[in-house]
C-alpha cells in the first residue's frame, strides 16, 4: 500500500516533470526537471528494493551529472532559451506520432503481458543488497567492471583532449593591450585611460557615487546607467547626474542617436567594459557575426 | 581396280621418309632462329636441306620401286598426334613420292636459282628460311597418312605462302596481297575443315586407310557433301573459281617464290586432295560433276584473264589458274582422269617453273620492270633465258612430243570421253592458251625494243640459268615419259585406283588435230596482233571483253561488293552495337541507378534530428511488428 | 607432402616477403625467385599425377568452419592440374615483362609484384578447391588484387575500368553466393564438400535454378556474350602482365566452373540449358570477331578476339563429347599461352611507342624484325594455325562439336576466317608496310623480353606439335566428368574397325 | 504492480524520445536521452525485483557508468562546437548530408 501511493505520487510527478523537461523553453528549467525526474526514480529504485542504485542515483546522476549540466549550461548561457518554433517541415508531427505509438504499443506490449508477482530480492539479497552486489561485480562481472574503469579514464582523458583549446599566438601582453589602445584612441577617440572609479573626489565611494572632476563637476564617464535609470524611476536622481545624462543625451540627438537603452547597454557588456575580442581588436558592438545566432534567439524572446 | 592395301613399312629410305620434311624445317628453324649470325651461310644451308630432302625423296622412290606394284603403298607410323582423333603417320605410295620428287626436285632448282636471283636481297637468309619451311609443309601435306596432318602441311604451306608473298612487307601491296591470299585460302579452308568434321561424325576416324577404304559403306548423301566441302578447300589452295582471287595478286612476292609456290607446287594441292580423296567423289556423282564445272570454269577463266595482262607474271598466274582448271577437270573425271591429272600436274610443275624462272630472269635484267610493253626484242640479248623460255611456252600451249601436248591432250581426249561439252570447252581453252601465250612470248623476246631509259638487259648468271635448262629439259621430255605407254597410270594405279580400260595413245585422234589447229590459230593471230605490229607503249582501252579480262573478270569488284563492302558495314554497326548497344545497357543502368541515387540522396537533410526520427519510427514499427507477430 | 598449401603458402610468404624487401629491385628479383620456385613444385607435384589413378590427387582436407560443414579441402584431378600448370608457368613469366611496368605509374613498385604473388596463390587455390564454399571465397578474392593492380598501375581510364570489372564480377559472384547457399540447404548434407554433393539434387526446377546462379557468374568471368562488355575495358585498361593474368586465367575459372560446377551438379539442367549456352557461345565467337576487326585500339582488340575464343570453350564445353570437353579444356590451356604472348609482345609494342592505337603504327618489321616474328607468332597462334597448340584444341572442340550439333559449329568455323582477318589485318596496319616516322628508332625486343616471349613461343609449338603429355592428363578427367553427367558420344554412321585407334 | 513501472518506464522512455526529436538545443537534447537511459535502469530494476535476482541492478549500475562517460565525452563535445560555431543547435551542425 505504502509502495502504491509512493509509485503513484512519484510517476505523476516523473512524468509531468519530464513533460516539462521536454516542453520547457529555458534550459535551466529543463535541467531542473529531469533533476526532479531522476530524484522521483531515485526513491522508485530504494522502493524496488535497490538502496544503493538509488544513492548512486543520487550521487552520480542528480550530484555529478546534473551539476555538469548546470555547468555547460552557464558555459553556453544561462538565459539562452530555445525557440519552439519548428523548421524541419513535419518533424514535429511525426516526432510525437512516433513517441505516442511507442508508448502505446510498448505499454499494449506490457500491459498484455502476463506478469506474476514479483519474487522479489530478499533470496538474492541475503548478504545485504551492497555486498550482494558487490559480490556479483567482483567475481562474475570483474571484467566488465576493469573495463568501465578503462572507460572512464579514456572518457575524462577525451573530455579534457576535446576542451583543451590550443593557443596559436602568444598571449597578449600589457604592451600589446595598451598599444590597442592607443590605436583605438587614434581611430575612435575613445578615452584609452581607465574609467574614472566611483568617489574619486567624492565624498564617498559607493557604487551609485559618480566621480567628481577636479571642477567638482560630474564625470559622464563614471555614471553608471543602471543607477541611474533605477534612481531616475525613484525619483532620486541627483540633479547632477540628471544634468549630465541630458547633456549626453542632447549631444548624441543632434548626431542623429537616440540614447542607447539600458539593455543594449547590458548586452554590449554595459559602458564600462569595452569587450575584447580574440583577436585582441575591441570590437565594434555591430561587427560580431560569430555570436549572431544566441542575439538572435535573445530577440526572438524580446519580441514575444 | 580398287587402291591397294597400305602396308607398315619401317626401315631403309622409307622408314626415314619423316626425315624429308625434318630436314627442311631444321633447315628453317635454324635459320629463323639463328638471326643474323646464319647469314653468311644461310642460302646454303637451305639448298642444302632441299636437296637433302631430294635425296631421300629418290631413296625412297628407288626402295618403292623395288616392291611389287600391288605392295607399293607403305605406311609410316611416327607418333599419337591428338588421342582419340588422330595419329601422325606417313603413307609413302606412288601418289605422295611423285609430289614428293616434284616438289624437292623443283624445289631444290629453285631453291638454287634463288641464291643468285635474292642475291642482293639484304633478307636473303630469311627468304630460304621460308622457302625451307615451304618445302616442309608441302612435304608433310602431300605425306600425310590422315587429314589432320594433311590440314596441318595445308596452313603451313599457306603460311610459307603468306610469309614469302609479303616478303617485301615494306611494299603495302605485299602485304595486302599476302593477307588476301591468307584469308581467300580460310575461306576455302573453312570447307576444308567442315569436311574433316563431317568425315569424323561419320566415320570416326581421319586416316585416310580407314575412311577411304571404308567410303562405299557410307550414304551418297554424306558422301556428296563431304565432296563438296573437300572441293571447297581445294578451290582456295588451287585459285579455282570463285576462290581464285588472291592469285593473281600472289605475284607480289619474288618471283622464285611464284614458280614454286604459286606454279608449280602449292596450288596444286587442290588437285592432290580431289585425286586422294577419291573414293569419296567416287561415291558422290553430283560432286564430281561440280569438281569438273569449277574446274572447266577455271581453266577458261584463267585463259581469258591471262589475254589481257600486261604484267608478265600476272599473264603467268592467269595460265596457271587455267592449266589448273585442267587438272581439276581431270581430277574431277575419276580415276581415267586421275593419271593424267597429276601427270599434267608434274609437267606443268616443270614448264611453268621453267617460265616463271625465265620470266623472273628476264626481270632480274629490266629492274624488276614486270609491264611487257616495256620488253621486246630480248631473245638476243639473253639467249639462254629465250630459249629455256621457248621451250617452255612450246610445251605449254601443246606443241606436238612436248610435255604438254602429251599430258593436256589426255586431258582433253579424257574429259570428251566422259562429256563432250566439257571436252570441247578445254579444246577452247588450250586454243586461248596458244593466243595468250604466244602473245607472252611476241611481246617479250620479239618486236623492237620498248626499255625503258635505264634498263641494260644482260644475261643472268649461271646460279640462275643452270636451273632454267635443266627444268627445260624435264619440260621437253618428260610428257612423253610418263603418258607413253600408260606408264605413269600403272604406276599411279596401287594408290588411286585405275580405269577399267587402259587408255591408248592416239598421235591422230580427231580431238588432238581439232586442238593442235586452234592453238595454231592463237598462235598465229597473236603473232599478227603483236609480233609483227607495233606493240603500243600504254594498253589501248580495248573492247568490254578487254576491260572484262583485265579486271580479272570482276572477281575482286564482286568480292567487294558481296564480301567486303557488306563485312565493313556489319563490322562498324557490331562495334557501334557493342559499344552503345551491351555495353551501353548496362552503362546506361549504371547511370539510372546513380540518378535514383542523387535523388535518394536528398534525403540525407544533415539535420540529426531527422536521422533520429527514422530511427525513432522504425524502432516503433519494430516494436509493432513484433507484437503483431507475438500475438499472432 | 600437402603439395597444393605448400604452393599457396610459398607464394603467399613470397608476398608477405616482397613487401618487407627495401629495395625496389631486389623486390623484383626475389618475386621472380618465388614464382619459380613455385613453378617448380608445381612441376615436381605434376610429374608425380597418375592419369589414371584416383579422380581427386594430393587431396588434403581439414574443417573449416565447423558449424556449416565448410572445409578447406583442396585437390586436383586432371582439369585443373593443367590448369594450375598454366598459372604457375604465366605467373613468372609476368614477373619478367612487367619489370618495368608499375614504375612507370610512379605507384610502388614492391606492392605490385607483391600483388602478382597474391593473386597466384589464389589462382591456385580457386583451381584447386574441393570445398564449394572455398571455391567461392577464392573466386571473389581473387578479384582483390585484379582490381587493384589495375585501378592502380593500368591506363588512363583505369579507375572506370577497375570499377567495372569488379561491379560485373561481384554481381555474379553475389548470385553464386545465393546458388551455394541454396544448395547447401536444400542438399542438408551439413557439408559444402563437393564430391559430396554431387548428386544430391535430383529436382530438375531446382537444378535449374541453382545452374543460373552458378552459371551466370561464369559467364560474367568467362565472359560470354552478352556479358563481356567488361573484358576489353579491363584488358585495355590494366597493364600488359596483369591483363595477361586476367584474360589468360582469371577468366578460365568462368568456363572452368562451367564444366567443374555446372555440369556435374546439375547434370539436368545443364542437358535443359545446353541449346541456350552453345546459341549463346556461337553468337559470341562470330560477335567477338566482328568487333575485334572493327577495335582501333590493339589491346581491346586482342580483348575481343578472346571473347571469340571463349565461346569456342564455352561451345566445347557444353557439346559434352569426349574431344569436345577435352579440347575446352586444352583450350583455356592453349589460350592462356597464345593470348599471353600477345598482350605482352603487344605491351612491348606499346611501351616503346606510348600508344595503344593501331594507327599510330607502321613498318615495325623494319626496325624490329624479332618483336614483329613474335608478334605474328603469337598472332598466328591466336588464328589457331595448325603447327601451334591453339590448333590442336580449336580442332577438336569443332570436331566435338559437330558430331552433336552440325549447325553450330558450321557457324562457329566462320570464326576462323574472320580470325584471320583480325589478326593480319592488325599485323599488316602495325607491322609491315613504310616504316611510319614514329617507330622509325623503336629498339627491337631486348634480352629480357626475348626470355620472357620465348618460354610462350616454345609452349605453342611444343604442345602444337605433340599435345599429348597435356591430353593424357586431360582426358581420363574430362571422361569422367561426361560419365557423371551420365551422356556418351554420339556413334559413327560407318563403323569403322580401326588397329590400335 | 511491476506493470505500473514497466509502464512508467515506457512512458518516460517515448517522452524523451520526443524530446530528442523536437528540441534544437543539444544540451536539452542530451538530458533527454538522459532521461531514456533513466527509464531504461527503472525497467531493470523492475525486472531485477520480478525475476529475483540482481542482474537486473546490476545491469543498471554499468548503464550508469557509462552514461556518466557519455555525459562527459558528449558536454566536452558541444562546448567544443559551440566555442567554434557560437551555437548550440543541433540543427546548425549540418554538415553530414549529401
Amino acid at each position: 500500500m505504502g509502495e502504491s501511493i509512493t509509485f503513484w505520487v512519484l510517476a505523476i510527478v516523473s512524468v509531468i516533470a519530464a513533460l516539462g523537461l521536454v516542453f520547457s523553453r529555458r534550459a535551466v528549467y529543463s535541467a531542473l526537471m529531469l533533476g526532479v525526474v531522476m530524484l522521483s526514480l531515485a526513491v522508485l529504485y530504494a522502493v524496488q528494493d535497490a538502496p544503493f542504485l538509488a544513492a548512486v542515483q543520487i550521487i552520480v546522476y542528480t550530484g555529478a551529472v546534473m551539476m555538469l549540466f548546470l555547468f555547460v549550461l552557464m558555459l553556453v548561457g544561462v538565459d539562452s532559451s530555445d525557440s519552439l518554433v519548428e523548421t524541419i517541415r513535419g518533424q514535429r508531427f511525426w516526432a510525437i506520432v512516433g513517441g505516442v505509438g511507442f508508448a502505446v504499443l510498448l505499454g499494449l506490449g506490457i500491459g498484455n503481458a502476463v506478469v506474476g508477482s514479483p519474487k522479489g530480492l530478499a533470496a538474492a539479497t541475503q548478504a545485504g543488497n551492497v555486498p550482494s552486489l558487490a559480490q556479483l561485480i567482483f567475481t562474475r562481472h570483474v571484467f566488465a567492471f576493469e573495463v568501465t574503469s578503462a572507460l572512464l579514464i579514456t572518457a575524462a582523458l577525451g573530455a579534457m583532449v576535446l576542451a583543451h583549446r590550443e593557443r596559436t599566438e602568444a598571449k597578449p601582453t600589457q604592451k600589446d593591450l595598451s598599444r590597442q589602445r592607443f590605436v583605438t584612441f587614434g581611430r575612435t577617440g575613445k578615452n584609452p585611460a581607465p574609467l574614472p572609479g566611483p568617489g574619486t573626489y567624492a565624498r564617498h565611494n559607493a557604487i551609485d557615487m559618480p566621480a567628481l572632476l577636479p571642477d567638482g563637476s560630474v564625470s559622464p564617464l563614471s555614471v553608471n546607467r543602471y543607477i541611474a535609470r533605477y534612481e531616475e524611476s525613484q525619483g532620486i536622481l541627483s540633479p547632477e547626474v540628471a544634468q549630465v545624462l541630458e547633456q549626453e543625451e542632447a549631444a548624441l540627438r543632434a548626431n542623429g542617436h537616440s540614447t542607447p537603452t539600458v539593455a543594449e547597454e547590458a548586452r554590449d557588456g554595459g559602458p564600462d567594459t569595452e569587450p575584447m575580442d580574440e583577436d585582441g581588436v575591441v570590437a565594434v558592438p555591430v561587427v560580431r557575426p560569430r555570436g549572431e545566432s544566441v542575439r538572435e534567439s535573445l530577440s526572438e524572446e524580446d519580441g514575444k | 581396280m580398287e587402291p591397294a592395301e597400305i602396308i607398315q613399312h619401317s626401315g631403309g629410305a622409307i622408314g626415314a621418309a619423316w626425315l624429308m620434311i625434318a630436314l627442311p624445317l631444321v633447315g628453317a628453324a635454324v635459320l629463323l632462329l639463328g638471326g643474323r649470325r646464319t647469314d653468311k651461310f644461310g642460302h646454303l644451308l637451305g639448298v642444302l636441306m632441299a636437296v637433302a630432302s631430294f635425296v631421300v625423296a629418290a631413296l625412297s622412290f628407288a626402295q618403292l620401286l623395288g616392291f611389287a606394284p600391288g605392295e607399293r603403298r607403305r605406311g609410316i607410323e611416327l607418333y599419337d598426334f591428338i588421342p582419340g582423333l588422330a595419329k601422325v603417320g606417313l603413307l609413302v605410295d606412288p601418289l605422295s613420292i611423285s609430289f614428293c620428287l616434284l616438289i624437292t626436285f623443283v624445289g631444290s632448282l629453285i631453291h638454287i636459282y634463288s641464291i643468285g636471283y635474292m642475291a642482293h636481297d639484304p633478307n636473303r637468309r630469311r627468304f630460304f628460311a621460308y622457302l625451307n619451311l615451304f618445302v616442309a609443309a608441302m612435304l608433310l601435306l602431300v605425306l600425310a597418312d590422315n587429314y589432320v596432318a594433311l590440314f596441318v602441311g595445308w596452313e603451313g604451306v599457306g603460311l610459307a605462302s603468306y610469309l614469302l608473298i609479303g616478303f617485301w612487307q615494306h611494299k603495302p601491296s605485299a602485304a595486302t596481297a599476302a593477307k588476301k591470299a591468307f584469308i581467300v585460302n580460310r575461306v576455302g579452308d573453312f570447307g576444308l575443315l567442315i569436311g574433316i568434321f563431317t568425315i569424323f561424325a561419320t566415320f570416326h576416324t581421319l586416316a585416310f586407310n580407314d575412311v577411304l577404304a571404308n567410303a562405299s559403306k557410307a550414304s551418297s548423301g554424306t558422301l556428296t557433301a563431304i565432296g563438296l566441302l573437300l572441293l571447297v578447300g581445294a578451290c582456295g589452295k588451287s585459285a579455282q573459281l570463285p576462290l581464285q582471287s588472291w592469285l593473281l595478286d600472289a605475284m607480289e612476292g619474288p618471283t622464285p617464290v611464284s614458280a614454286l609456290i604459286h606454279a608449280a607446287t602449292m596450288v596444286t594441292a587442290g588437285v592432290y586432295l580431289i585425286v586422294r580423296s577419291g573414293p569419296i567423289f567416287q561415291g558422290a556423282e553430283t560432286a564430281q560433276l561440280v569438281v569438273t564445272i569449277v574446274g572447266v570454269a577455271t581453266l577458261l577463266a584463267g585463259a581469258i584473264i591471262g589475254t589481257a595482262k600486261d604484267d608478265i607474271k600476272k599473264a603467268l598466274a592467269g595460265s596457271t589458274m587455267s592449266q589448273i582448271g585442267y587438272m581439276v577437270l581431270a581430277a574431277g573425271i575419276g580415276p581415267a582422269g586421275y593419271a593424267f591429272a597429276i601427270a599434267h600436274l608434274i609437267t606443268h610443275g616443270f614448264f611453268k617453273a621453267d617460265m616463271f624462272l625465265g620470266a623472273g630472269s628476264v626481270m632480274h635484267a629490266m629492274n624488276d620492270e614486270v609491264d611487257m610493253r616495256k620488253y621486246g626484242a630480248l631473245r638476243k640479248v639473253m639467249p639462254l633465258t629465250f630459249v629455256t623460255f621457248l621451250i617452255g611456252y612450246l610445251a605449254i600451249i601443246g606443241f606436238p612430243l612436248l610435255s604438254g601436248y602429251f599430258t593436256k591432250d589426255g586431258i582433253i581426249e579424257t574429259a570428251m570421253e566422259h562429256n563432250a561439252v566439257l571436252g570441247w570447252l578445254a579444246v577452247l581453252g588450250a586454243g586461248i592458251t596458244g593466243f595468250y601465250m604466244s602473245r607472252l612470248v611476241f611481246m617479250t623476246f620479239f618486236g623492237t625494243k620498248r626499255w625503258e631509259p635505264t634498263a641494260h638487259p644482260h644475261e643472268s648468271p649461271a646460279v640462275m640459268t643452270w636451273p632454267l635448262i635443266i627444268l627445260s629439259v624435264g619440260a621437253i621430255g618428260l610428257g612423253a615419259f610418263l603418258v607413253l605407254g600408260n606408264r605413269f597410270m600403272t604406276f599411279l594405279s596401287p594408290a588411286v585406283g585405275a580405269p577399267e580400260e587402259m587408255p591408248s595413245f592416239h598421235p591422230f585422234s580427231l580431238t588432238g588435230l581439232v586442238t593442235l589447229a586452234l592453238v595454231a590459230v592463237g598462235a598465229a593471230f597473236a603473232w599478227v596482233k603483236y609480233g609483227r605490229a607495233e606493240v603500243p607503249a600504254v594498253a589501248p582501252r580495248g573492247s568490254f571483253l578487254t576491260a572484262f579480262a583485265r579486271r580479272d573478270l570482276y572477281g575482286d569488284a564482286l568480292n567487294e561488293a558481296l564480301f567486303m563492302r557488306p563485312g565493313q558495314w556489319l563490322t562498324r554497326l557490331a562495334v557501334f552495337f557493342d559499344n552503345r548497344g551491351v555495353d551501353g545497357l548496362v552503362n546506361g543502368l549504371a547511370a539510372g541507378i546513380g540518378g535514383t541515387s542523387g535523388r535518394l540522396r536528398r534525403v540525407q537533410t544533415g539535420f540529426v534530428r531527422s536521422y533520429a526520427l527514422s530511427i525513432f519510427l522504425g524502432a516503433a514499427i519494430l516494436a509493432g511488428a513484433w507484437l503483431v507477430v507475438g500475438n499472432l | 607432402m600437402p603439395w597444393l598449401s605448400t604452393l599457396m603458402g610459398v607464394s603467399v610468404l613470397g608476398a608477405l616477403g616482397v613487401t618487407l624487401v627495401r629495395n625496389d629491385k631486389l623486390a623484383k628479383q626475389f618475386t621472380l625467385v618465388v614464382s619459380l620456385i613455385v613453378l617448380a613444385l608445381t612441376v615436381a607435384m605434376a610429374v608425380q599425377f597418375s592419369p589414371n589413378g584416383d579422380k581427386f590427387q594430393f587431396a588434403e582436407t581439414y574443417d573449416w568452419i565447423p558449424a556449416f560443414g565448410v572445409h578447406y579441402g583442396v585437390a586436383v584431378d586432371g582439369i585443373a592440374l593443367v590448369l594450375i600448370l598454366l598459372s604457375v608457368i604465366l605467373v613468372p613469366i609476368v614477373v619478367l615483362a612487367s619489370w618495368h611496368d608499375a614504375e612507370a605509374g610512379k605507384r610502388s613498385v614492391r606492392t605490385y609484384f607483391s600483388l602478382l604473388l597474391v593473386l597466384e596463390a589464389m589462382m591456385i587455390g580457386v583451381f584447386a578447391a574441393t570445398d564449394v564454399f572455398l571455391f567461392y571465397v577464392f573466386f571473389e578474392a581473387m578479384l582483390i588484387p585484379m582490381y587493384f593492380m589495375i585501378g592502380s598501375y593500368g591506363g588512363a581510364q583505369r579507375s572506370y575500368a577497375a570499377v567495372k570489372f569488379l561491379l560485373y564480377s561481384l554481381f555474379g559472384g553475389l548470385l553464386m553466393l545465393v546458388a551455394v547457399i541454396a544448395l547447401y540447404s536444400i542438399a542438408g548434407k551439413g557439408t559444402f564438400m563437393f564430391s559430396d554433393l554431387v548428386g544430391t539434387i535430383q529436382d530438375v526446377t531446382t537444378q535449374k535454378w541453382l545452374f543460373l546462379g552458378f552459371f551466370i557468374a561464369f559467364a560474367i568471368k568467362a565472359p560470354l556474350w552478352p556479358f563481356h562488355t567488361w573484358l576489353p575495358d579491363a584488358a585495355a585498361q590494366a597493364p600488359a602482365g596483369a591483363a595477361v593474368l586476367l584474360v589468360g586465367v582469371l577468366d578460365k575459372v568462368g568456363t572452368y566452373g562451367m564444366l567443374r560446377f555446372c555440369l556435374e551438379l546439375f547434370p539436368d539442367a545443364a542437358k535443359f540449358f545446353t541449346p541456350l549456352v552453345i546459341t549463346l557461345s556461337v553468337i559470341g565467337i562470330v560477335y567477338g570477331a566482328i568487333v575485334a576487326i572493327g577495335q582501333t585500339d590493339m589491346k581491346r582488340l586482342i580483348a575481343y578476339t578472346s571473347v571469340s575464343h571463349f565461346g569456342f570453350i564455352a561451345m566445347g564445353v557444353f557439346a559434352m563429347t569426349t574431344s569436345a570437353g577435352s579440347g575446352a579444356t586444352l583450350y583455356m590451356v592453349n589460350h592462356g599461352f597464345s593470348t599471353g604472348a600477345l598482350f605482352l609482345i603487344a605491351g612491348f609494342l606499346i611501351y616503346r611507342r606510348g600508344s595503344h592505337f593501331i594507327a599510330d603504327y607502321g613498318g615495325v618489321q623494319k626496325v624490329a624484325p624479332i618483336l614483329a616474328g613474335t608478334f605474328l607468332v603469337a598472332g598466328l597462334s591466336s588464328l589457331s594455325l595448325p603447327g601451334l597448340s591453339t590448333f590442336v584444341s580449336e580442332f577438336m572442340v569443332l570436331t566435338g562439336t559437330y558430331q552433336r550439333y552440325v549447325v553450330p559449329a558450321v557457324i562457329a568455323t566462320v570464326g576462323v576466317i574472320l580470325a584471320a582477318i583480325y589478326i593480319l589485318w592488325m599485323y599488316q596496319r602495325t607491322m609491315n608496310g613504310p616504316t611510319a616516322e614514329s617507330v622509325k628508332s623503336l629498339p627491337d625486343l631486348n634480352a629480357r623480353e626475348k626470355w620472357v616471349v620465348a618460354p610462350l613461343v616454345a609452349l605453342l609449338l611444343v604442345f602444337g606439335l605433340y599435345p599429348k603429355p597435356l591430353l593424357d592428363v586431360i582426358n581420363p578427367a574430362v571422361k569422367d566428368t561426361l560419365s557423371s553427367v551420365s551422356v556418351t558420344d554420339p556413334k559413327p554412321a560407318v563403323p569403322v574397325a580401326q588397329e590400335g585407334q | 504492480m511491476t506493470t505500473h513501472y514497466l509502464v512508467l518506464s515506457a512512458l518516460l522512455f517515448a517522452i524523451g524520445g520526443v524530446g530528442v526529436l523536437v528540441r534544437r538545443n543539444a544540451i536539452v537534447v542530451f538530458m533527454c536521452v538522459e532521461l531514456m537511459l533513466n527509464a531504461c535502469n527503472l525497467a531493470f530494476v523492475t525486472f531485477a525485483r520480478q525475476n529475483g535476482n540482481l542482474d537486473g541492478q546490476l545491469i543498471a549500475f554499468f548503464v550508469m557508468i557509462v552514461a556518466a562517460a557519455e555525459v562527459v565525452i558528449g558536454l566536452a563535445i558541444i562546448v567544443t562546437i559551440f566555442r567554434t560555431r557560437r551555437s548550440a543547435s543541433v540543427d546548425d551542425a549540418s554538415l553530414l548530408k549529401y
